[in-house]
């Protein structure tokens, strides 16, 4: 073994804390250094936290029908007048404590975002990965499907789906097929972005050196993809995921106002708009403004976090 | 001209056809007769008047002599004889025709003269012209002229001229139909009898969506709309220009059980069915706080009935109460029949068909789990919930919530149509989705049809009432739902409970 | 050299991070003479590009002039309001960047760019501006350039669209001309032409060009002067002859000893043990004296300014005077 | 040139890409089908522990021949033998394997060659996990995989090409491009490879780092015996290295000749020209004649000698017959000849 | 350029086929059409003879192909609900909805190009920043309820603008009608164009805004402006048409969403248009303005992506030299 050809490398090999890891990080950093995007995380934070603990931190269970009474129904909220100290922000048309309802809801609008991403997300980067390194027809059959998706849109799905679905699966109630359905069908209509994006850049990323590298040491072209290239398409992928959840909470509450949303007994946050705007008129304000409000905030914070990943994952805009 | 007055009617569903014969069902229906008018009509007080038959005498049982009106010209100028009223009875029961049912199959519509018809029945039935103000009578010569003969056949391949154009004595002259979009009449100058009106046009528009035909009320962009969001009745009432005409309709709303499976479709009971029992029926009944429903659903619009048939068209409905609702009781029932921690089956509901249906569905889905029931709402689009709990469906359904208005405004027809057995021949119990069966029950009702005395008649319901659904707690009715018409205070309109829209009775400031 | 066109006294450029300013130039002076070659050499990071753009007014934010001075023809150009600075550019000063091949709009005509850089300076109508175009193209050496104006840049070869770009940037005539890279790209053989046509240019037009390269083969064959850049200094800058045949500085030497030649194989090349430091990492005193073989105490701690010695000056306290070893003296006489 | 020193060998080696349009435009357009000969009939060997050259302008198929004598890519024609044996006929799987193992690959662009996500120890270990080398060779029990042995060879390896064993847990973005190229050598080396394909190995780097890498893999050539096919358009870099030379163009090699005779006495016009364009950094004097033209488009090469319109010698005969490489140059009149 | 046309069509019947045949197998299953032709007192003898007359019964292979090939001559049969045939129901609403679509698409446009474009080239300053954040403000509610709420506004409270239906329309040929000519028909346009095209605004300004950064980061916007070009030409001239190019594709790819969101801005304001054909015929279960529609939208998706591949290559020279085939 010959001498080394120069001393080891100059770089400092210390290694450092997490936490002064984390502060060098420049994605953290960039996350710091703005107020909004950080009011952002905060927001989507406790929404997610509330989410997640809703059965702690809710004093009934809205999806508990016999909870709730007939007779407590449209309670206005604690603050205003005639108001009950039971309801903080008073009660829908059913009895339902609406603070409750909205934590719920909450739950289930993030579910069916979160899972139609990772459903849409799923096909759309598993295609986008073949379509992008096999090439040729496979990856011609691949774009022509995604282009015959693309002329459904999901709101074109859902309605078409719920049918089908309940066509299909006759024997199971409403409350369990239509999450399906939704979760099916607005991932249906997400993943063409994720194939094309994963599909663009597995072209780029295939040509890589260091995929020529590993190929040379015979992997199969499904570790290659799984363990080289994936990694390194992730990027814009997360950046569409981000803004794809927004996307999808909205799709199903739109989707609740067309009757194939979720059903009122498990209400989203979508369902709780859908059934508060026929108190638009009646007075009855509270029903329709607590859940617009989480649901646009929400939407808001998700957005505005998707918009500084993307900012923050492109080198050319540092 | 600037002093035209223009009735703008908004409904929330679109008129499908200007054909009446090719759909069976009340708006078209009520719409449509302001331009077809029938041998017979009825007044705001729902009761049976002479229209096109200036008369009608009953020879026999079986024998009907109708005296047409002379001198009543069709719009186009053709005049109606007794030819136009035998065409049309062969085309109301002719291919396409969805009102089949208003002159019975075997029964022969005679010309007698040029101004009588007679109708020889192979069986007596006091009710033949009750739903006969909705057989408008179409002319025979443009009938021919267009090639209209049918109601179209579904499968027909050029487009019906009738669908489109419209030829009646009524009192408005159709002027254009966009299917779907608007439809326009203007006044029949002609017309035979004195209006009662005083508009020159008449503009209907389809609006869906419950906030923007309010809102279109609220702004004055509209007369006359139909239906109002209960939610929203305070709402049109306290706006300066607008009101609400609130009523009960005849329509009753009730929960229907599958008492005909040994095994129910959609529950956690396996092996048999649990309403079969009359226990577990009286249990739900007593578990449910229709009260609530009204006070809090309906907003006190509704009126709770303990028949499946309106007050207003059943002179003994006042005779009954509904079971009382008492949950201790109901719990107890379910002991008593062996389901002391309840059970679990799945409701359908339509969430787009009957006033706040889905509503009323979630409330009795809450009132059922306070005595331990676990009912699963699947609440749907009426295309999907009819199509499943219809004969078409297989009566797929184990516990629903269903609205009938009997065409008929006679009880008779509940019990035909809702109560009776089923009978795939005969179509008898034909929307007995659950199939309650009391031959008893059939029994009486059929024997009422041979009785021509309204009060005997009656008595005779009286049994049956009590029998099915207190006795045997068939059906659970829950109430007749409210009627609630949006109008602006310049427009006066007359409300019928059978919530048909007659243009003809419409004035304006 | 009385009257340079261009004088750089002491530049200074930071970038201004979340971690404080990092300084990418510190210190850096030149003066360019009208009708001279400057060669700017040094490894990749070192800052040549950074100078060009500097003087012509182009850093990227968040990069931008701390300090220090650039005169063009005595007149202070450094802070110049954004409007007058647009004024210079193009008309006294051209620049051109190493990509040939994304440097033009891939949507516009050759001809577009030329007539529309040709009216930015001139008063020529639309017509007589196409003329000058054609007239451009041909003395940078397209053939046919009457037909070729209306092509896209990407009809055209790497060299081809170099030499467009050439013409893009005498089209106002620019006294000073900054060629970052201009050959980096291209093959050897085009390379020499373009080479031609740089040479050319001061020639015919008396323009300075400021030539930015890492080749110093290139530099040895076309420039009067060389700077040799290194961390964001000039280490040693002087006639190209001088410079190449005996560098001074021990990172000019270095980096001479380390180039292959054509003229024979030798067992090993000399090379200079590591690597240039990051910006944010540049040693106190002498930021090669981690890498010099001969290095000493002063040089960890203070830095050398631009030491004169002869006609050439370098950055290296080898040849302060008072503290030089004797030795490494020599080398200079 | 024995037969059992030749490590490699590459016969009639050929590369058509077909960059026609869809059909139905070419069908159309009634257009032919185009192709793209990227390497166009190459022959030459390599004999072990030697150094061969290849040097060419961009595009002239140098990257193309390299992927497939290392089995990147499939070629169109001709035969790429390692020892003998031809990766592409071998039918057994284990055999493919070990012709696999015996040759590597090291990239033009340090800056791609290295998966940004993979920390370094992990892409120089991959191929010791891919090839089943456990335990450094020191060990002899060949084919163990043990996590230890992996580790312990892969910090030997880094600290054969002058990195700390340290760095290993480093991603590749914290390494300058000089070290990111002595990575990529790591890896390359990892398998115990005979014979390493070099793509322009140092022509992102600086000069100074060129010495060290072009010193670096000297060393290694010296201390393992590998053998090297070293691609480059830097003639001086060539020079340095190579034993032999092949000179390309337009995908075919106009002249083979050892170094030092190739650099006297160059006898293709195409090396001469490309001798001359060479900048003095001497500063002899040497005049650099500019050659008019540039490299013809590949997919309608001239016809003839594919150097016909910028070689200052060309004939009648240069324009219709394309000349074969006879004698090691592939031209009608060498200069040789003429001299 | 021919071929490349053929070629895109040749594409683009497959979609449309496939599209067909999807939409055609899911219908099987979104309900029974009979139940909607015919009142609840129809009795079951009766709905099988209807189901056998329209051929519901037979393989929905057979019904699918039929249907197909029926479409290919614009004969898209006989709307059960209405007894219209589907091709003239169809035609009656596309004018409605076109126009919004359209209207909706311009209005996104004129708002959202200059609003992403200023917050690109300010990408720092605080107004470019209120924009990007209020942008979002018109995208975190749903559509219907947006909807609504300028309903409440303009017509009920302030009076202004009128709640529903397309106003007075006046036909221009013999089957286009417009209400752009008339002051009804455009004061009942702003509300649900405004509504509809809110969406698609924030879309296009973040994606210009996205864009114009890459771009006015190009090495040949840098040269530009070192040979001197004002700042306006390096905007205006250079980097917005390079980041319209790209901008394009998605504009034309929304288009077709414009159209499916349609269906809800058209519900809410009950503009007769197609969405709410349609969203009555999926009530209905009427399947042949079900499956119209989808292969209409398929159909305008197709046309659209043509046309934005011709304007791309129009734009585009690197796309027409690929597209003529002339080399070098
Ligand atoms: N936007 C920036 N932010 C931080 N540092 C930067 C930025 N732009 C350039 N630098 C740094 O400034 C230094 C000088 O860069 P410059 O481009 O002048 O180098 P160069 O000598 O031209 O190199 P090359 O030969 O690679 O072109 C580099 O270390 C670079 O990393
Ligand atoms: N996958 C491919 N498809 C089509 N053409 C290709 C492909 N790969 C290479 N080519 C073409 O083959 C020719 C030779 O390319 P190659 O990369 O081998 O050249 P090179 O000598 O390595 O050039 P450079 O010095 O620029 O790396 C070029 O004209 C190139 O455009
Ligand atoms: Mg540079
Ligand atoms: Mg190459």
């Amino acid at each position: 073994m010959s001498k080394p050809a120069v001393e080891p490398s100059t770089i400092e090999s210390a290694p450092r804390s997490f936490i002064g890891r984390l502060a060098d990080n420049d994605l953290v950093a960039s996350f710091l250094s703005s107020k909004i995007t950080v009011a952002a995380g905060l927001i989507t934070l406790i929404l997610l936290l509330a989410a997640v603990f809703a059965p702690l931190i809710a004093p009934t269970n809205p999806f508990n029908p016999a909870t709730n009474f007939l007779i407590d129904s449209l309670t206005p909220p604690r603050f205003a007048a005639g108001g009950d100290p039971r309801f903080l922000l008073g009660t829908d048309d059913q009895g339902r404590d609406m603070w409750s309802a909205i934590l719920y809801g909450l739950r289930v609008s993030l579910l069916i975002g979160i899972f139609s991403v990772l459903f849409g997300g799923a096909i759309g980067i598993t295609l986008g990965l073949i379509a992008g390194y096999t090439g040729g027809w496979i990856d011609a059959i691949i774009m022509r499907i995604a282009d015959v998706q693309l002329t459904f849109p999901a709101i074109l799905i859902a309605l078409l789906l719920d049918g089908v679905a309940q066509a299909l699966l006759k024997n199971s109630n409403r409350e369990g097929t239509a999450f399906g359905v939704l979760v099916v069908s607005i991932g249906l209509s997400f993943w063409v972005q994720y194939a094309r994006t994963v599909r663009g850049s597995t072209m780029v990323e295939k040509n890589r050196d260091y995929v020529q590298a590993a190929r040379l040491v015979g992997l199969s072209p499904a570790r290659i993809l799984v363990r080289h290239i994936l990694p390194n398409v992730m990027g814009p992928v997360l950046v569409i995921a981000t803004i794809n959840l927004a996307l999808a909470i909205i799709t199903e509450a739109t989707l609740s106002f067309l009757g194939v949303g979720l059903p009122p007994t498990q209400p989203s946050l979508g369902t709780l708009i859908r059934i508060g705007q026929n108190f638009l008129f009646s007075g009855e304000w509270w029903i329709v403004t607590f859940p617009s409000l989480t649901l646009a905030i929400l939407v808001l914070a998700v957005n505005l976090l998707g918009d500084w990943l993307r900012d923050a994952l492109n080198p050319r805009l540092k | 001209d600037a002093g035209a007055k223009t009735l703008r009617f908004a409904f929330q569903g679109e008129l499908k056809s200007v054909d009446p014969y090719q759909i069976n069902e009340s708006f078209s229906l009520s719409v449509n007769e302001s331009v077809y008018e029938g041998l017979v009509r009825r007044g705001p007080d729902m009761k049976i008047q002479p229209c096109l038959a200036e008369s009608w005498e009953l020879l026999d049982p079986l024998h009907w002599r109708f005296h047409l009106r002379k001198g009543v010209k069709f719009h186009e100028g053709q005049d109606f004889t007794a030819d136009d009223v035998v065409f049309s009875a062969a085309r109301v029961r002719g291919a396409g025709s969805d009102l089949k049912g208003r002159i019975p199959a075997d029964a022969d519509v005679v010309k007698v003269d040029d101004y009588t018809v007679d109708v020889i029945l192979k069986a007596p039935n006091p009710l033949l012209i009750n739903e006969w103000e909705s057989w408008g009578i179409f002319s025979k010569k443009w009938s021919e002229e267009h090639g209209a003969m049918d109601a179209t056949a579904m499968n027909a391949t050029t487009p019906p001229y009738a669908a489109l154009h419209a030829n009646g004595t009524g009192p408005f002259i159709l002027v254009s139909h966009e299917p779907g979009v608007k439809t326009v009449w203007k006044t029949n100058p002609n017309w035979w009898d004195k209006p009662r009106h005083n508009l020159d046009e008449v503009v209907f528009t389809p609006i869906a969506n419950n906030a923007t035909r309010v809102a279109a009320l609220l702004s004055g962009e509209i007369d006359w709309m139909d239906p109002v969001p209960l939610n929203d009745q305070a709402r049109v009432n306290a706006n300066p220009d607008t009101q609400v005409l609130a009523g009960p309709e005849i329509r009753t709303i009730f929960l229907g059980m599958d008492q005909f499976r040994d095994e129910l479709g959609h529950s956690n009971v396996k092996g048999k069915n649990p309403f079969k029992d009359v226990r577990v029926r009286k249990a739900f009944y007593q578990a449910i706080d229709e009260d609530a429903i009204n006070q809090k659903v309906m907003r006190g619009q509704a009126a709770p009935s303990a028949l499946m048939i309106a007050p207003s068209i059943y002179a003994e409905a006042k005779d009954f109460k509904r079971i009382p609702f008492d949950p201790q009781a109901s719990k107890k029932l379910l002991a008593d029949a062996g389901y002391p921690d309840g059970f679990e089956v799945q409701m359908d509901c339509p969430n787009d068909r009957y006033v706040n249906d889905e509503q009323i569905c979630q409330a009795v889905v809450g009132m059922l789990a306070r005595v331990g029931v676990k009912v699963n709402l699947n609440a749907e689009p009426k295309s999907k919930f009819f199509a499943a709990i219809t004969a078409a469906g297989g009566y797929d359904s184990s516990f629903y919530l269903l609205g009938w208005t009997p065409t008929t405004l006679e009880s008779f027809n509940v019990f035909q149509y809702i109560i009776g057995c089923r009978d795939q021949k005969t179509n008898w119990g034909g929307n007995n989705v659950g199939d309650y069966c009391n031959p008893k029950v059939d029994a009486l009702a059929k024997s009422a049809l041979q009785e021509m005395d309204e009060k005997k008649r009656d008595d005779i319901y009286k049994q049956a009432w009590q029998i099915s659904l207190f006795d045997d707690v068939g059906y659970i009715p829950l109430h007749q739902q409210a009627l609630a018409w949006g109008v602006s205070r310049k427009t006066h309109v007359i409300q019928r409970p059978d919530n048909y829209y007659i243009f003809a009775w419409v004035t304006m400031d | 050299m009385t009257n340079p066109l261009l004088s750089v006294r002491d530049l200074r450029v930071e970038f201004a991070t979340r971690r404080g300013p990092l300084v990418a130039l510190d210190g850096v002076s030149l003066d360019i003479a009208a009708g001279e070659i400057l060669g700017i050499v040094g490894e990749s990071g070192a800052g040549k590009s950074l100078t060009g753009l500097a003087i012509i007014g182009l850093l990227d934010p968040p990069g931008h002039i701390a300090g220090g001075e650039i005169r063009l023809d005595g007149r202070r150009i450094d802070n110049l309001p954004a409007a007058e600075m647009r004024k210079l550019r193009g008309r006294r000063i051209g620049m051109i960047f190493q990509d040939p091949l994304t440097s033009l709009n891939p949507l516009l005509r050759i001809g577009d760019h030329l007539v529309e850089t040709i009216l930015a300076h001139s008063a020529l109508t639309p017509k007589q501006a196409r003329e000058r175009a054609i007239a451009l193209l041909s003395e940078v050496g397209i053939p046919a350039p009457e037909k070729r104006i209306d092509g896209y840049p990407h009809e055209f070869s790497g060299g081809m669209r170099q030499r467009v770009v050439i013409a893009l940037a005498l089209c106002g005539e620019p006294a000073l001309v900054i060629a970052d890279e201009p050959t980096t790209a291209l093959d050897v053989s085009v390379q020499a032409q373009i080479i031609a046509v740089l040479k050319k240019l001061t020639r015919v037009h008396g323009a300075a060009v400021m030539l930015i390269t890492h080749d110093m083969g290139v530099i040895a064959e076309t420039a009067d002067r060389v700077a040799v850049m290194y961390a964001g200094r000039i280490v040693e800058i002087g006639k190209v002859s001088e410079v190449v045949r005996a560098p001074l500085h021990p990172y000019a030497r270095g980096l001479m000893a380390a180039i292959p030649t054509l003229e024979g194989r030798v067992a090993r090349l000399a090379q200079i043990p590591g690597a240039m430091p990051r910006l944010s990492a540049i040693p106190r005193g002498c930021a090669f004296s981690p890498r010099c073989p001969e290095a000493f105490d002063r040089c960890r701690v203070e830095r050398p300014p631009l030491l004169t010695v002869g006609d050439r000056s370098a950055a290296c306290w080898l040849y302060d005077r008072g503290h030089a070893p004797a030795m490494t003296t020599e080398i200079v006489s | 040139m024995s037969a059992a020193l030749q490590l490699v060998s590459v016969r009639g080696l050929k590369r058509v890409f077909d960059v026609s349009r869809p059909w139905i435009s070419r069908f159309i357009d009634r257009e032919p089908r185009r192709l793209l000969r990227a390497v166009d009939g190459v022959d030459f060997t390599i004999e072990r522990g030697q150094t061969f050259g290849i040097v060419g302008e961009s595009g002239s198929g140098k990257s193309t021949l390299a992927r497939m004598v290392v089995g990147l890519l499939r070629p169109s024609a001709g035969q790429v033998l390692i020892e003998g044996v031809d990766m592409a006929a071998t039918s057994d799987p284990a055999a493919r394997r070990e012709v696999r193992r015996r040759m590597q690959m090291i990239f033009q662009d340090p800056y791609a060659s290295l998966n940004p996500r993979w920390r370094i120890g992990d892409v120089i270990a991959e191929p010791l996990v891919a090839f089943g080398l456990g335990a450094a060779q020191a060990s002899g029990s060949e084919k163990t995989l043990d996590k230890a042995g992996i580790v312990a060879r892969v910090d030997d390896l880094l600290r054969l090409v002058g990195l700390d064993p340290s760095d290993k847990r480093r991603y590749p973005h914290e390494f300058s491009g000089g070290q990111r190229q002595r990575i990529a050598i790591a890896r390359a080396i990892a398998a115990n490879p005979d014979f390493i394909v070099c793509d322009e190995p140092t022509s992102a780097l600086d000069v100074s780092i060129q010495a060290q890498i072009l010193n670096l893999m000297r060393d290694l050539q010296e201390t393992l015996g590998l053998t090297y096919l070293l691609i480059t358009h830097n003639l001086a870099v060539l020079r340095h290295m190579a034993t032999r030379v092949g000179v390309m163009y337009l995908g075919r090699l106009v002249e083979i000749a050892p170094t030092e005779e190739l650099f006297a006495h160059p006898r293709h016009p195409y090396t001469r020209m490309l001798l001359d364009a060479v900048p003095d950094l001497a500063m002899s004097g040497r005049a650099r004649t500019p050659v008019g033209g540039e490299t013809p488009n590949p997919i309608d090469p001239p016809p003839g000698c594919p150097f016909h319109p910028r070689c200052p010698r060309a004939i009648d005969r240069c324009r219709i017959e394309a000349p074969i490489l006879r004698d090691n140059v592939a031209c009608h009149l060498p200069l040789s000849d003429s001299k | 350029m021919i071929a490349f046309i053929i070629r895109r069509l040749l594409a683009s019947l497959g979609v449309l086929i496939a599209v067909g045949l999807i939409a055609f197998v899911m219908f099987r299953y979104v309900g029974d059409p009979v139940n909607q032709m015919v009142g609840i007192e129809t009795p079951a003898a009766e709905r099988e003879a209807l189901r056998q007359q329209l051929g519901l019964n037979e393989p929905v292979i057979v019904q699918a192909s039929r249907f197909l090939l029926n479409a290919a001559r614009f004969d898209f049969g006989i709307s059960y609900q209405f007894r219209q045939p589907v091709s003239v129901m169809i035609g009656a609403r596309l004018p409605a909805t076109l126009e919004l679509a359209i209207v909706a698409s311009i209005l996104s446009l004129l708002a959202g190009v200059p609003l992403g474009v200023y917050s690109a080239l300010r990408r720092d300053s605080a107004l470019a920043k209120l924009f990007q954040a209020l942008s979002l403000v018109g995208i975190s509610l749903p559509t219907f309820l947006t909807g609504i709420l300028l309903i409440y506004l303009f017509s009920v409270t302030l009076g202004w603008l009128p709640s529903f239906g397309r106003g007075a329309v006046v036909p221009i040929g013999s089957w286009w009608t417009t209400g752009l000519l008339t002051m009804s028909g455009l004061k009942s346009l702003i509300m649900p164009a405004i509504t509809l095209a809110l969406f698609q605004m924030t879309l296009i300004m973040r994606l210009v805004r996205a864009e114009m950064l890459e771009v006015l980061r190009a090495d040949y916007i840098r040269f530009a402006r070192a040979r001197g070009l004002s700042e306006r030409a390096v905007h205006f001239h250079h980097a917005l048409k390079n980041t319209l190019v790209p901008v394009m594709t998605v504009v034309g790819l929304q288009l077709g969403s414009i159209v499916a969101f349609s269906i809800i801005t058209e519900t809410v304001f009950a503009w007769p248009g197609m969405g709410q054909l349609f969203l009555q015929s999926i009530q209905n279960v009427d399947i042949p303005i079900m499956a119209a529609y989808l292969l209409f939208i398929a159909f305008l998706f197709v046309i659209i992506n043509l046309v934005v591949d011709l304007l791309y290559v129009i734009v585009d020279p690197r796309l027409r030299a690929a597209v003529h085939g002339a080399s070098g």
